[in-house]
């Protein structure tokens, strides 16, 4: 399947529920293969709009599209339910075994034992939850009947898998292992998938696309690093906050402090993640220092620094973001008096610094 | 004191040797309460899932009646079947007064609204999620039907035991349009308010016994099941 | 069809004029099951209040012991009175058998674990930190212990409500221990079951009428008390 | 009464409950006209403490000693507890009006009429809630409530007042405006205050003294100066995001951007409050970045620079914690190679710096 065809879309989408219309969304493709972030506040409709790409709701007007075909009701709708799969954030396991919850999908599409049976042994595996498959649902932990409800899911082998904040109500350790599966499995699947979350760093890490939702309606729409690094207004910066979000691999380790390879520059941070690791940083717009050149090399705490030209200025009341390019944009949240008094306008050349301490890095 | 500790002997007598009177009298009362508590099971789980899941024009209307049918007098119950059935009432002509199946049509009035109610209760207990999900699994409108249902069965078969728990011990309505006709319409609360008025206490001791433990373990498996379906 | 239509219009011509026999018979039952619900109310919600505020050694046994009786058969209540109240019984020297005395005495027995069950559970709803917020302004223990009660008023008066309800549609123990005994006895449910197995369906309907409108203010108080209490 | 006097001490204090001991506290006390905070991580026994202070929690072992007198069951308790008051998380109002709460205490007592009548007059209004006196407690919003709850604990006059998370459960703007009239009564009555709070700018506001809680065990006591600048070890670091606190005042402002004055030095900061506004200033340690001087007075975005000399190093694995005495000190957080490349040991003269965006301004 190629990349940049539409699997799913929503035009003129309208939700109403309680007399309220909780969701007015003009446009929104999901693509083949790629992984939809949908993210914002609680109550800006999330889940309603999940839902109704899920063909679970019905929508007050507008219609969703599947591969081009808008969708029918009826049997019609029920076949294609059949080529989806929903993991919500509650795990909603029915009772009876691991066994009896992984293959109920199947036993409800007809599919022969032997197959029901093949599948279910793979994606059991593939979870790390065979040795539960006899277990009562009833009976497991929050991350075990987590891992069934996805196995319970990838067994349909669906086309668009909907994800509703799957990895929240879990303790870390618990949904990082858990991340870590799940992302792997993505990867190897790449199943067009949708997801609703609000946790940045799991829209960061996993999502090709983010769709930003406030108020049932999508503000913006883009790749991780656009909304992060340019929201497009003060609302979605204050939700999201802000920050550039650059992708690399771990070029070296020393106790703790690991040099990450971004395109041409290395950065140094504080992580105890092994060479070659691919990662994420995420650096906080107002933890970037600009400094007007010539600047002594005086040695200073802050490892890592840049030199680039200032090509975006977009004042904030007391505060002025700039772009920086140094290869890559980089954005920095400074006071506007600093802004007047360096003279940050377009085309300046400054130096960026910012400290070890200050990038947060994310496994990928 | 005699007659009384001699009554209790007697009684455990009966229950020993299985005395024909006080079995029939039980196997009657067993029969007419099961089937009341069966007919009442189809009807009320039915009419019960169709206004727990659907919303309509009425519906707190409809909850609300159902709510004040568990709470109305089986006498008054009682007086209505009597009524209808009367010889020259509007079902006289049937010849059902008096009968074990008037006992019946009593009782299936008295616990239809306590299985109906419970299953409302218990339906909507449910997270409505949970719908969702089957439907996302792939499932049909009748198969999320069935498997909703299999998902609530432990409170629906709670519903059904507060029913026949209700109608067994039931005595009011059972006299009115039964009759206590030895033999014929005796169940056990009657002829152990019969039997008691005669001071012939070793048989209602006997049967209150039968009686008790019959709502002993109806109880205990409410309970049972009410601890289980709260586990989950 | 003509005898049930009579019927009706004569239970109403009853209760227009004020037929004496209907209001004898509807103030006894009124004033047996207020006496027994006033009786229930002082022991249940002491025994309530102090089962449900203190721990001790098989509490919860005593808990499901309560719980037990509030299902247990009204006749069998009954049959027990009976038999302690019978002329060569221990407690027959009293002469009380056949009297209103014995029947709120029956009515009491079936209406405190009522009453008690669910002074507990109102009692456990409360915030526990309410018991500390109360002795933090100062209380005394004897302080504490009346403010916390005032605080669970609504509940508790649901609890009564509850137990005043199951009660005065009771039938079994009140014909056993009261003997449904006209002018002295009879209450609005043995004389409808006794007016009905007679086919006088006027003063049956009558009485019937009675009951149903207190059993539906008792339901209505209930639901209004359930709601207000929820609603805090 | 002096500020140097004891009002409440705990001695081997251990409370059991469910058959762990979940407090263990040898020794701790509670100064005349002090507010103690009490801080630390959920379960770590807060709320326990608190009740056994305040005599609602019988202590398994050790005891509660009130002006150096131990306190004993039964009547004397009733008596003691009388000079108390308590305020809990959850409002905990009883039914009634307003008025009925706030005057039920001096009820209890047996207070006289006018008394009653004159106290509860006075405190309503002294929380700006004269105009709710009759209305049923059930029908208050959350923050009224809440001023409820204050007041009926205030007009008691109590001699040691105990609060238990009053702020949490509020939305953001009520909060505030409650913490700002809690703050100037608890400045004008100068009454004996424990509080426990998981909120670190409610400690650092409020608090004279804080108090660290850590399973059962008091892990550190100090000034809030003390315990967020200087947490005793790692553990207690990470759980109070550890940074500098700062006392000054506004001493000018311009369109968001305050300059405040901390002893001799101005800092600029990112807020609108007022000139004159008595402030605290809360730095992350990581945001503080260090270079070593001559350096070139270059223009940086860092508005704020200070000169000083390492008077502490405290190597924290991968990173090392510096103390530089700049009049005042000042903690900074660098990675161990950038420590050990620029060489600060004790006695280097640095510079350091920080961005006005870096600095959180409480308002005190």
């Amino acid at each position: 399947m190629s990349q940049d065809h539409i699997m799913l879309e929503a035009r003129d989408l309208s939700v109403v529920l309680g007399g309220h219309e909780v969701i007015a969304i003009p446009s929104l493709t999901v693509m083949s293969n790629e992984v939809l972030g949908i993210i914002g506040p609680n109550g800006s409709g999330k889940t309603t709009l999940l839902l109704s790409l899920a063909l679970l709701l019905r929508p007050a007007g507008g219609s969703i599209l599947y591969q081009g075909q808008p969708v029918a009701n009826g049997v019609a709708a029920l076949r294609l339910r059949r080529r989806f799969a929903v993991v919500f954030q509650e795990t909603l396991l029915l009772s009876g075994s691991v066994w009896d919850n992984v293959t109920l999908g199947l036993h409800l599409r007809g599919v022969g034992k032997e197959e029901t049976v093949a599948r279910a042994r793979k994606w059991l595996a593939r979870f790390g939850i065979a040795a539960l498959a006899k277990r009562q649902a009833r009976t497991l932990s929050g991350g075990e009947a987590k891992r069934v409800s996805l196995a319970r899911a990838f067994v349909l082998q669906p086309e668009v898998l909907f994800l509703d904040e799957p990895f929240t109500a879990l303790d870390s350790p618990t949904r990082q292992a858990l991340l870590d599966d799940f992302e792997s499995v993505l990867r190897e699947t790449r199943v067009t998938t949708v997801m609703v979350t609000h946790d940045r760093n799991e829209a960061i890490v996993l999502a090709d696309r983010v769709a930003v939702l406030m108020d049932g309606r999508i503000r913006q729409v883009g790749t991780p690093e656009e909304v992060f690094s340019y929201p497009v207004d003060e609302e979605v910066a204050r939700f999201v906050e802000a920050g550039n979000v650059l992708r690399g691999v771990v070029s070296a380790q020393s106790g703790g402090l690991a040099t990450v390879a971004v395109g041409d520059h290395h950065f140094d941070a504080v992580s105890d993640l092994a060479v070659g690791t691919r990662v994420t940083l995420f650096l906080r717009h107002e933890d970037v220092t600009l400094t007007l050149p010539p600047t002594q090399s005086a040695l200073t705490s802050a490892r890592n620094r840049l030199v680039g030209k200032v090509v975006k200025v977009f004042p904030l009341g007391s505060q002025v973001r700039l772009t920086v390019d140094c290869g890559f944009p980089l954005v920095a949240l400074v006071t506007r008096r600093s802004a007047e008094e360096m003279e940050l306008i377009l085309g300046k050349t400054v130096h960026a610094t910012f400290k070890a301490t200050a990038v947060h890095v994310l496994r990928e | 004191m005699d007659l009384i500790l001699q009554g209790i002997v007697q009684a455990f007598q009966l229950l020993v040797r299985g005395d024909p009177e006080m079995l029939r009298v039980a196997a009657l009362s067993l029969a007419v309460s099961l089937g009341a508590t069966a007919i009442s099971l189809v009807l009320g789980v039915a009419s019960g899932t169709a206004i727990g899941l659907t919303k309509f024009m009425g519906r707190r209307f409809l909850v609300s009646l159902i709510n004040t049918g568990m709470g109305s007098p089986p006498v008054v119950v009682g007086l209505i079947v009597t009524i209808l059935l009367w010889r020259n009432g509007p079902l006289g002509a049937l010849g059902l007064l008096y009968t074990p199946f008037a006992m019946v049509i009593a009782q299936v009035i008295i616990s239809l609204p306590i299985v109906t109610g419970f299953t409302i209760a218990s339906i909507q207990q449910v997270d409505p999620k949970l719908r969702l999900q089957i439907l996302s699994l792939g499932a049909s409108r009748f198969q999320m039907l069935w498997l909703f249902l299999k998902e609530t069965r432990l409170p629906l078969l709670a519903a059904v035991m507060a029913g026949f728990g209700a109608i067994i011990s039931e005595v009011g309505a059972s006299m009115m349009v039964g009759g206590n006709i030895p033999g014929q319409t005796r169940v056990l609360t009657t002829a152990i308010v019969m039997e008691t008025s005669k001071g012939n206490f070793a048989l209602a001791i006997a049967l209150g016994v039968i009686l008790m433990v019959l709502v002993f373990l109806v109880n205990m498996a409410l309970t049972i099941i009410q601890q289980r379906s709260r586990a989950r």
